[in-house]
């Protein structure tokens, strides 16, 4: 980094591995990770699997220690897949972060750090904030591949919360697919399939899309139904802003790249003195209150556009 | 046992495919060690009729016997294991395969040995020898099939069928796309066999002809029926010229 | 009558039956699912909304079976198709933003499908390679061009435009299209020239040209019609959803397509085929998704009951569809 | 202008295929209105010297004359658009096509209209009268041309091309799978139309018999090569079969 | 030497070059590629770990691409071999918690899977149903079923096993079972009347049952082989990567799959088929896939020159090799 006061060093390589590489929720993430890697003097890669394959994801690991990246960052989407290619890393002397999800506590992976937001409590945070809009009746949570690691963690911990409230809310658990056209029709069949359904919620970025968009084209927040769900795609936030979904989740996907470049240059540049600490990026939920800013600005940190910037703010800081 | 046996009886042998019906009733015996010809017209249901002697379709109704017995074909493998082998009119080669793997298809040479393996040499030799005896020169028995003329293939098909120890051969025209030089020396072949005993064939021809020089017997077909039999040797192409042409007539005076 | 007035006409009627029957039986599947499903949840079809809901499962992957099934009757196949489908809106998006009226926008998005297309056929035909390997080349490549324009984030496709109601956003819009482009494939399948020798290439490529038929030129067309279908659905999806996704479409979809053509009727192999097949059959596999869905099936299981489902009904629409049939006769 | 012009003249044709010689050489003249009859054994590159003069192949090396001007047939489309049509030997049907979309394939109906949709009721009417005037029958022309007999198809092909208005016309074993009765039709048919004049036509066959009584001239080939052409009215089968074993004789002999 | 002897012996060494001309082609656009990759990152090969991880991009799909092979040689293609592949280790693990020793788990995830396959291949070949619709029903069905069964969870493959070493977990196991399945197959296809019969069943189906060949009960045969293959397969990768997850394999292992077995030289339509040719496509695609991870390239533009590099592969493997082989003779 020539600005700052350290001397000159290599170009280091921080070979990001992801689960959906090309899934929308990412983009502010490698922003987050060109900004910082500018900002540091170094280079990254961002490669893995488009939709979660876990044996391509430890490809990928592998490919990065073969072609001797200096550091690696990868969401331990798997219980114990990673476990022995972290090994590998560690042992050839490259340092591995975990972002976006992290081994389930009381595991043997080796990660030096995780930077990002539990997904199982993620869900499970939803499944409170349900039980408390909701007292009664028929519950749709839908999820766009049943089983896919970066997902179903979530819904899980959602079932699990709005069991424990011991309200007597009936839970279904609907797949809309891989793609938002389906999610869309999906949601809708579900719909009229169960019109006395009280709340719909979605633990996916594109489902999250459709049900907004279902709770509009019926007008059920008027009928009372709930709904809400992860991530921050445009329609989804226009749509929080028009009144007709409860909440989505934010979980801060810039620095969750930013953060991570910055660890990995740290232990780098200490000779590994400084550096692992777990961050926990946080989770927002976004309601029609804070929606606001989303919708009023276009930014790099939130993935809508490529320009560098800085947002000015004013008036007090809410939480 | 009457002294002439016969190697196979149809007993008014009926087939339809849907509306269509390709044989209405067809009677023939073939006697052992005989050569039955059959003419006929085209479509008159020759080639179905030998598709059921071979097992390969099977009758709507009407009887079969194999050496007098009655028998319901359920297959070709069931019909090869009675002795009856034939020659489609199709030909049923694999285009894509060599010329001696087609030679030998489903009846192979196989190694010695517990995998059994296919023995590829000994059917490249075999089959080369086999081309060489009917005289059709192919520029390597390894091309595949579907290089070849279509009187190659024709040759690779009959080569197959009379090399197989059959009892009963079935040959659908043969000699349909033979050159004369060829034709004449697997007529040649036949007959050799045929005088070796104990081999009964039946041919579909169109040349009256060369069927009244080979065959022992011959029988007319139109229209899904037998309308004619007789000892070659009691015939000749003048007079089963005129039947079909009576015959035809008929049925078109009978249509209108 | 004469004999050859017979054989002129008198076996017409059935004879055309016969070989429509691929597509009466796999209707009457199609049917048999809609009483099932109509049974279990009256609201399967019989409100407003949903029959729009069924239409709009049903739309998207019809129109791009028709395309696949033009190539499939030549023994060709377009694994592109759905990415071509996410790649045509964000050009139309693009020249939107370039300032072009939403109209031309559309059709710059759907030249910009058909382009691929002419690269996938070109490439298949002149250069032979097989075309289940040039379209996964372009597969790879136009996704990963759709991402690279796109920077992988989903944006609108044009508001209040006028046109929207025509291209997608109107319920009942796409299923009007689905059926408007049906009956025109149909036709050119059935009723000209472009489409008998596409059959007859496909049942016979050595044999049509012999006949003098140019097979590569029908090949080269088709391609660019399966892809120019496949880059209008998208834009229509488009409209539908309001939103223009860089994910959207995928493979998924183009298997499913595919799955519709063969369900119709038309073999992978090739050599026949049928428009009106591929329609029943997409309207097969919309309406066991959107009544699973509709009646609530758990996402664990769906897949499962949607697997049965299908080989259920593929057996019902071979066997007992044609005994029902042969007991009538 | 000479009296006799030559519809369609060869010089030293050479065709390979890969490592495989099919025409080693080849020149020919079919004069105007005559009827050439081509045999041989099996092989000898018959078939590749029609393929090479319908536009199909092209040759490797060697001059093309259509109606005395040199041209490089390009493709079938262009051979056909200087009047020339063939019969395959294997014949180039679409199996899953009617009968009467296969008749017309490529040179099919139109209706009057933008659309230029086909005239199916039309091809289906005249498709039934042709094979009627051939004498082959068939079901209904509706039917896939895979469900036919092989002489059936053989009619639907041979009858595309002799319905085409051409002005040379190349028949590879027309009659290779017809019924007696059936090629005697097909026999006046094309006897009645070249009476019309302006038509020539080469035919390839393998009955000697039938070859001289149709063709003004026949000619020879073997192992790609033309070894024998004479006037069909100065030689005789006898001779034909002489020269043929005479031939294959020496070959065999010099390849030892 | 006398016409015969010729006919029979002489020209049998370039005949069989010129059948394996194939393999050899797309062989040496493998060799291109890797020393192109090589010199970009001279850690593309030649260090241990690399090749390891090499083989492991290359040895999945290959070992499912020889079963696909098998079946696409007849015309078939099974659908379900990637849900196969994520079935099998679910079903190992079962055997595993009810106390049976590890080899008879993976022994009873193995039949497991040949069972789908029987399935596969009774409903094909009996019932008639096309292959394409047969296994899109069971690869909805077998993936729902393993929904269910793991609940969505992924669990772990047996630790500290004897055998794990043996069955994936060491890093060049896989590739080796790889090239032992591979010389096996190969033997099948070319040296075994079941693949004669296989070939003759796909080039000519009528012909080949005149010829009394039993062409359903080899179909039937082949359906189970493959879907075992795919079974055996995931029961490795789970090894390997010491997990066995619900997701795992899925429609994408299966695409690539069949994308090499293409790649290599067997025709989606059926008539001929290569098991070395679908190794080394395997191997293509392997090196495409590893050598530009490895050079760094980016997600987004990942798939456009993956896709822009199987074209140039494929042009360059049926032209310019072709051409330069020509010269050479
Ligand atoms: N496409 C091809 N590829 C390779 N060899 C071929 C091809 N076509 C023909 N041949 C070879 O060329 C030679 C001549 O074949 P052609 O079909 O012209 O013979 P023909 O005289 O018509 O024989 P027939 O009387 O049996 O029909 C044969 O040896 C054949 O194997
Ligand atoms: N698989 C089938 N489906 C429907 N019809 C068929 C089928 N096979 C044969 N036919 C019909 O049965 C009739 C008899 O056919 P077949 O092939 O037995 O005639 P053939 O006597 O062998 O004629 P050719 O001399 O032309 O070979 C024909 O009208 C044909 O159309
Ligand atoms: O946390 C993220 C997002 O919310 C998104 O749905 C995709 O992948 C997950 O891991
Ligand atoms: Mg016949
Ligand atoms: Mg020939």
């Amino acid at each position: 980094a020539e600005a700052g006061s350290f001397p000159a060093h290599k170009r280091w390589k921080i070979v990001f591995v992801n689960h959906v590489t090309t899934n929308p929720f990412f983009v502010p993430t490698q922003y987050g990770i060109q900004d910082a890697t500018a900002l540091l003097g170094m280079d990254y890669q961002w490669t893995g699997s488009a939709n979660a394959d876990i044996a391509e994801m430890v490809n990928a690991v592998n490919a990065a220690i073969a072609a001797k990246a200096d550091a690696i960052a990868v969401p331990i989407v798997d219980p114990k897949a990673f476990d022995k290619p972290i090994q590998a890393a560690l042992d050839a002397g490259i340092p591995v972060f975990a972002y976006n999800a992290d081994a389930p506590s009381g595991s043997s992976n080796p990660r030096l750090a995780y930077i990002g937001q539990d997904l199982y409590l993620s869900g499970y945070q939803m499944g409170e904030r349900i039980a408390s809009l909701i007292d009664s009746g028929l519950v749709a949570l839908f999820i766009a591949t049943p089983g896919q690691l970066n997902i179903q963690p979530r819904l899980d911990g959602a079932v699990a919360a709005i069991k424990k409230s011991g309200k007597k809310i009936d839970v279904q658990t609907i797949a809309t697919g891989a793609t938002v056209n389906e999610e869309l029709s999906k949601i809708k069949s579900f719909f009229l399939g169960h019109q006395d359904l009280k709340g719909m919620f979605a633990v996916d970025a594109g489902s999250t899309q459709g049900v907004a968009e279902v709770m509009k084209e019926s007008n059920l927040p008027a009928k009372g139904v709930h709904g809400g769900g992860f991530d921050l795609l445009p329609r989804t936030v226009d749509l929080i802003h028009d009144g007709f979904l409860d909440f989505t989740i934010d979980q801060q996907p810039y620095v969750q790249g930013f953060y991570t470049v910055v660890e990995a240059f740290t232990f780098l540049a200490s000779g590994g003195l400084v550096g692992p600490a777990n961050i926990n990026t946080g989770l927002k939920f976004v309601t029609k209150g804070s929606v606001d800013p989303y919708l009023t600005t276009s930014t790099r940190y939130e993935g809508k556009s490529t320009k560098a910037q800085i947002v000015p703010r004013t008036g007090a800081i809410k939480g | 046992m009457s002294e002439v046996m016969e190697a196979l009886r149809g007993e008014d042998i009926v087939k339809r495919f849907g509306p269509v019906t390709a044989l209405d009733g067809v009677t023939l015996t073939l006697r052992q060690g005989e050569i039955l010809g059959i003419l006929g017209d085209n479509g008159a249901g020759k080639s179905t009729l030998i598709k059921i002697l071979t097992g390969f379709h099977q009758q709507t109704s009407g009887k079969l016997f194999v050496g007098g017995e009655e028998t319901m074909l359920r297959s070709v493998d069931h019909a090869r294991s009675l002795g009856i082998e034939c020659v489609y009119q199709d030909l049923a080669l694999a285009n894509s395969l060599s010329i001696y793997h087609n030679m030998f298809l489903n009846r192979e040479i196989i190694r010695r040995g517990p995998f059994r393996l296919l023995n590829n040499r000994a059917m490249r030799e075999r089959a080369a020898e086999c081309l060489e005896e009917i005289g059709v020169h192919v520029p390597s028995v390894d091309l595949p099939v579907e290089q070849l003329s279509g009187g190659q293939r024709q040759a690779i098909a009959v080569a197959r069928a009379v090399n197989s120890n059959a009892r009963i051969l079935l040959l659908d025209e043969p000699l349909a796309a033979m050159g004369a030089r060829e034709a004449g020396l697997i007529i040649d072949l036949i007959l050799r066999l045929k005088a070796k005993g104990g081999l009964s064939i039946v041919m579909i021809m169109h040349n009256y002809a060369q069927t009244l020089d080979i065959a022992d017997r011959v029988m007319l077909m139109q229209r899904g029926r037998v309308t004619y039999q007789r000892e070659a040797a009691s015939t000749s192409v003048e007079e089963l010229m005129d039947i079909v042409r009576r015959e035809y007539r008929a049925m078109r005076t009978s249509a209108q | 009558m004469t004999d050859v007035q017979k054989a002129g006409r008198r076996p017409r009627r059935w004879s055309n039956a016969l070989g429509r029957s691929s597509e009466i039986r796999i209707f009457a599947v199609a049917l048999i699912l809609c009483v099932y499903f109509e049974t279990v949840n009256h609201d399967f079809l019989l409100t407003g909304a949903s029959l729009q809901n069924l239409s709009q499962f049903i739309a998207p992957v019809a129109i791009i079976a028709f395309g696949e099934i033009m190539l499939m009757i030549g023994g060709e196949i377009d694994l592109s198709a759905g990415m071509v489908f996410a790649f045509a809106p964000f050009i139309m998006h693009f020249a939107l933003e370039a300032g072009l009226p939403p109209w031309l926008a559309i059709l710059v998005g759907v030249i910009a499908a058909a382009l691929v297309g002419l690269v996938n056929g070109a490439v298949t035909v002149y250069l032979r390679i097989p075309s289940f390997v040039t379209t996964l080349g372009t597969l790879f490549f136009v996704n990963g061009l759709t991402l690279t324009i796109s920077r992988g984030t989903p944006v609108s496709p044009p508001e209040n435009s006028a046109l929207a109601p025509f291209m997608g956003e109107w319920g009942y819009s796409e299923i009007i299209w689905t059926l408007a482009i049906a009956a025109a494939m149909h036709v050119l399948l059935r009723h000209t020239r472009w489409g008998l020798h596409t059959i007859a290439s496909g049942a016979n490529p050595l044999g049509a040209s012999e006949a003098g038929i140019q097979v590569r030129r029908l090949k080269l067309g088709n391609f660019i019609l399966a892809a120019l279908l496949a880059g209008f659905t998208g834009i229509l999806e488009a409209f539908r959803i309001t939103s223009i996704d860089p994910q959207a479409g995928g493979n998924q979809i183009m298997f499913l397509a595919v799955a519709a053509a063969v369900i119709g009727g038309t073999p992978l192999a090739g050599g026949s085929g049928t428009i009106i097949g591929g329609l029943i059959g997409a309207a097969v596999l919309g309406i066991l998704n959107d009544g699973f869905t509709l009646i609530g099936i758990n996402a664990f299981t769906f897949n499962m009951i949607l697997g049965a489902a299908i080989l259920g009904a593929m057996i019902f629409n071979i066997h007992v569809v044609r005994l029902a049939r042969k007991g009538e006769l």
